[in-house]
Parts: structure tokens; C-alpha cells; sequence
């Protein structure tokens, strides 16, 4: 309800859209929406797309970070687009660009991964 | 020039729900001080980070503790206290560190505290092993002069 | 089944600019029960009316006197209690009657009672002369079930 | 800044356009910034026009009737506009709607005026 939860798998990408508010509250269903598509399909990499993410704090970092380690472990990649200032600098405090490639655009990541 | 003092107090359940609750109140309180959207962001953030770790943390989940926080606004001082009476830190250097957490199996990522830090000016963690947490947050907003005196 | 409870308190100096933070706060606490916009309308208006009047009458427009807030949910009853220690009311009938005012000069359209008795299932005032003031206003949400059961 | 009051004069017509939300707080700048004018100019009816009002409560009401006061002993009308379903039921439960006129939009308020 707060937050809102899109998934598109394109071949094995998972393109997680986030609109709304990313809390320890809302962080739970996230991750079970997104661990049960990892589980069923044959995902390598996460593209998350943040336009429509009006807030987020350090329990949206935990869940990113875990989903991270997931597609880290099959070899894939993941990368952060179209992030607002203020969860930039989340991401950036955490240490988080040195290991998730970020891009301008959710265009620009599907287009680093192949998928475009 | 008399400087405008304003202050509220709020308590609720110790329920994942109120987290947001809480940061809109806050928020919501100190609109009236004219805030940037980035001020009112950092925030926001704060009073989500100590929110979410007085019910995670302090009360370890259940959702019979009660949370307070208290707004004190002097000028264009904030000052933010969010108290719990849970389990308490018994090492409150090692608890402010960078990526430590106690809950990793919650896949907790361990910056709140490194937040809260680093969006406001002071940070002042109280506490002691079953007598509960007080997180003070002190930042000192950039509103114009005009929203500031009475 | 468990019927969901939560509650929370607010309270506040008695300004006019935390008017519209009580209305908000009280909203917010509110919408995790995904009420309708008619319905928030609805609360947001009654705490308003019970505010106001806790600052004008109640403190007669001190500035240094506390509003409290008390807000229940069970299910998707709602009750809120709006408290004050000011002056009180002397005669309670006479005062819920519309379009009755103490305070003509100020232009108040003594509605406020009316529209609070109006948007809400039960409307309680308990006060007397010099005691304060303590409105209970108890309203039933039309929330889907899924958001009442935990 | 909670409210925004936009002023018009079109002959001895005051055009009061509000947004935002009225209440007891900012009833007052309303009340002082309406009186000026009237104070200076000669202002017969008042158009209230409410689309863009988010929230009223009986304050608000309380500063309407106190205007339409001084147009009624001047020998004019208040006509109000565009309310808001909330709204509308505070002028009802009041009996507003007895003393003021209601028309759907700026418009026709305007054009019952005949300053359209
Ligand atoms: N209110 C609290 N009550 C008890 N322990 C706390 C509280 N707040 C923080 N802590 C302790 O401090 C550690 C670090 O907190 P924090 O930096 O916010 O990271 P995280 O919440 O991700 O664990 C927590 O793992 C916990 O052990
Ligand atoms: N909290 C309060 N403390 C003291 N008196 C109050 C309080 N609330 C209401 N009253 C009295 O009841 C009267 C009617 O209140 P209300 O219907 O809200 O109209 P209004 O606020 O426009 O006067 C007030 O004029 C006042 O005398």
C-alpha cells in the first residue's frame, strides 16, 4: 500500500520498480516478492529502478544489500538508477556504489545489462 | 527578539506501522518552520532510523512497548528525542560503528546510527542494558529569518 | 480472529500553528486503516474544531498551555480524545447548542460542536469551570476487512 | 503559506480566490487582507471561489459569514463556487446556503454578477 512493488523479468534480469516509501515496515513484502521470483526463475541480475521511491531509510539498504549478495553469488550484477538526492546519499554513506553499478536512467541500465 | 519555542510530545505501540506515522508527525510539526525538502528528508530519515530500531531492537519486535519522541523547536533549532524502554545497547561505541548490527539474520545493514550521524549537527546516545535507549538529535535548519522569530 | 489495537498520544503547546500538525498527525496515525478520503476529511475537520476551541476558549489564546491527544483504533472503531486544562465550560448543553459562541468578537460561528457531532458516531464532553476540557469522539470506519484483522 | 488568498476586483466585485487550507490560524491574514480592500475600495458582492481549498473547518466559516456581513449591508450578495464535498456540508449544517448563493463555477458566479 505505502510502498508499491513492481516486478518485469526480460530474459535473466529482474527489473525491480519502487514507488513510495521503503521502511523496515514495507521492506518485508519486498523481499518476499523478490526472493520469490529469484527462487522460481533463472535470475543473474537486478536492475532497481528508484524514480517513484519517495523515501527510504537503512532497513532498504538491508533488503538491497541481501538481494544483492543473491545475484553477487550467481555472477550476476546489480545496478541503481534514477536515485532521489537524499537516498544518493544513503547509498553513498553505506559504501554501497563501490560494489552496485549506477545509471541515470532505468533506460541507460536495462542498456548496460543487454536487455535494453 | 524573542525566539519562537515550540514543542510536542507523541507516544505509540511499538508496531512496525507507526514508523511511518512517526516520521509524518515530526515532519508535519516542524512544516511550520519552513524547512528545505532536503532538511525535511534528513529528518524524516532520522526519525525512521531511531523509530525503527526502538521497535526492532529495543522491543525485539513485540508490539507492547510504547515509543516516545519529543519535538523541541527553538528558533531554528530542532531537537529530536526518541526514547524506549526495551532491552537497552550495553556497548554504545561499538553500536555506533559503521555496518554493526546485532540483528544480521533480520538482514539489518547497520547504518542507522552512521545516518543519524551524519544528517544531523549532534547525536547523543543513551543508554543501559534493560533500562531502555534516549537517542537525542539536534539540527540546526537554515529557515530565513522571517520564520524564525515570533 | 484478533481485532487489531494501536493506539497513540500527542500533546502540544497550545499555538495556532499546531492546528493543522494535529490534523495531519491524527490523519497519518489514521491511514494505515485506509479509510476514505471522505472519512479522513471527516476526522481531520473534528480535530480541528476540538483544537481549536482547546486553544481559543480553553487557554483563551495563551500560548503556554498543553493539548493532548489520545488516538484508539480497534478494528476500525476510531476514538479520539482531544483534553485540555484550561478555564472549562460551565454550562455543556448550552455550549453544544449550533450557532452558540461565547466568543462573537472573534468572529466564531459556533458550529463547532455541531460539525464534531455531526461527523462522528458519539460525541462526549466532559468539563467543568476551571477543570479543563475533555472532548471523546468515537467514530466507526467503513475499512474492507482485510485491513481490520491482523 | 498554508493558505493562499489570490484577490480580484472586477467593478464592485470582489473576487476572493482561496488555496490551501482554512482555519483558525490562517483566518486571520484572510480576514486582514479582505478587510483592507474593502476598507479602500467600493466592493458590493463577494465571488468565493473554493477549487483549489483542500480543508475548512467552522473558523473558516466564521470569517465567510463575518464578510458576508459587510456585502449584505451593503446591499450585495455573496456568491460562492467550486466547493469541495466536505466543505459543502459545513455550509449546509450552518445554513449558509440560505444567505449565500452557490454556483457551480467561477464562471457562472461571475456571470450571475454580471461581471463575467
Ligand atoms: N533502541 C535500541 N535498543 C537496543 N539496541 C539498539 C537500539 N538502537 C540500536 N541498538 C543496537 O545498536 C546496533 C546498531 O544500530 P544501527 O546502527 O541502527 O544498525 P541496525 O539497526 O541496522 O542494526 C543495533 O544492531 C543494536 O544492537
Ligand atoms: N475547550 C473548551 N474550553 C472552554 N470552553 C469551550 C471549549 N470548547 C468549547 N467551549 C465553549 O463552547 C462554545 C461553543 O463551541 P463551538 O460550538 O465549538 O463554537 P465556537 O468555537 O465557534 O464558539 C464556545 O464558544 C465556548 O464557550
Amino acid at each position: 500500500m505505502r510502498l508499491h512493488v513492481e516486478l518485469e523479468t526480460r530474459r535473466d534480469v529482474l527489473i525491480i520498480r519502487l514507488a513510495g516509501e521503503l521502511d523496515h515496515h514495507t521492506a518485508d513484502s519486498l523481499r518476499e516478492q523478490v526472493d520469490a521470483i529469484m527462487n522460481r526463475e533463472n535470475i543473474r541480475s537486478i536492475v532497481l529502478s528508484l524514480a517513484d521511491l519517495t523515501f527510504m531509510d537503512s532497513s532498504g539498504l538491508g533488503v538491497i544489500l541481501g538481494r544483492y549478495k543473491r545475484v553477487a553469488q550467481m555472477g550476476g550484477e546489480m545496478v541503481v538508477c534514477s536515485i532521489h538526492p537524499t537516498i544518493y546519499r544513503l547509498f553513498e554513506l553505506s559504501g554501497l556504489f563501490k560494489i552496485l553499478r549506477i545509471e541515470e536512467s532505468e533506460r541507460e541500465a536495462l542498456h548496460a545489462l543487454g536487455v535494453a | 527578539m524573542t525566539v519562537k519555542t515550540n514543542f510536542m510530545c507523541l507516544s505509540f505501540a511499538s508496531r512496525s506501522e507507526n514508523e511511518s506515522f512517526a516520521r509524518v508527525a515530526v515532519a508535519a510539526f516542524l512544516s511550520q518552520l519552513d524547512p528545505t525538502l532536503e532538511e525535511l528528508m534528513e529528518i524524516k530519515t532520522v526519525v525512521s532510523e531511531a523509530v525503527t530500531n526502538a521497535i526492532i531492537h529495543g522491543y525485539e519486535g513485540r508490539d507492547d512497548g510504547i515509543v516516545r519522541i519529543h519535538v523541541t523547536v527553538e528558533g531554528s533549532r530542532v531537537e529530536i528525542v526518541v526514547e524506549d524502554d526495551g532491552v537497552g545497547i550495553a556497548d554504545i561505541e561499538q553500536a555506533r560503528q559503521p555496518l554493526f548490527t546485532t540483528k544480521p539474520e533480520l538482514e539489518r545493514s547497520g547504518m542507522g546510527f552512521t545516518i543519524m550521524e551524519n544528517f544531523v549537527d549532534e547525536l547523543t546516545v543513551t543508554s543501559a542494558p534493560g533500562k531502555g535507549t534516549r537517542v537525542r538529535l539536534v539540527k540546526q535548519l537554515s529557515t530565513h529569518p522571517a520564520a524564525v522569530r515570533q
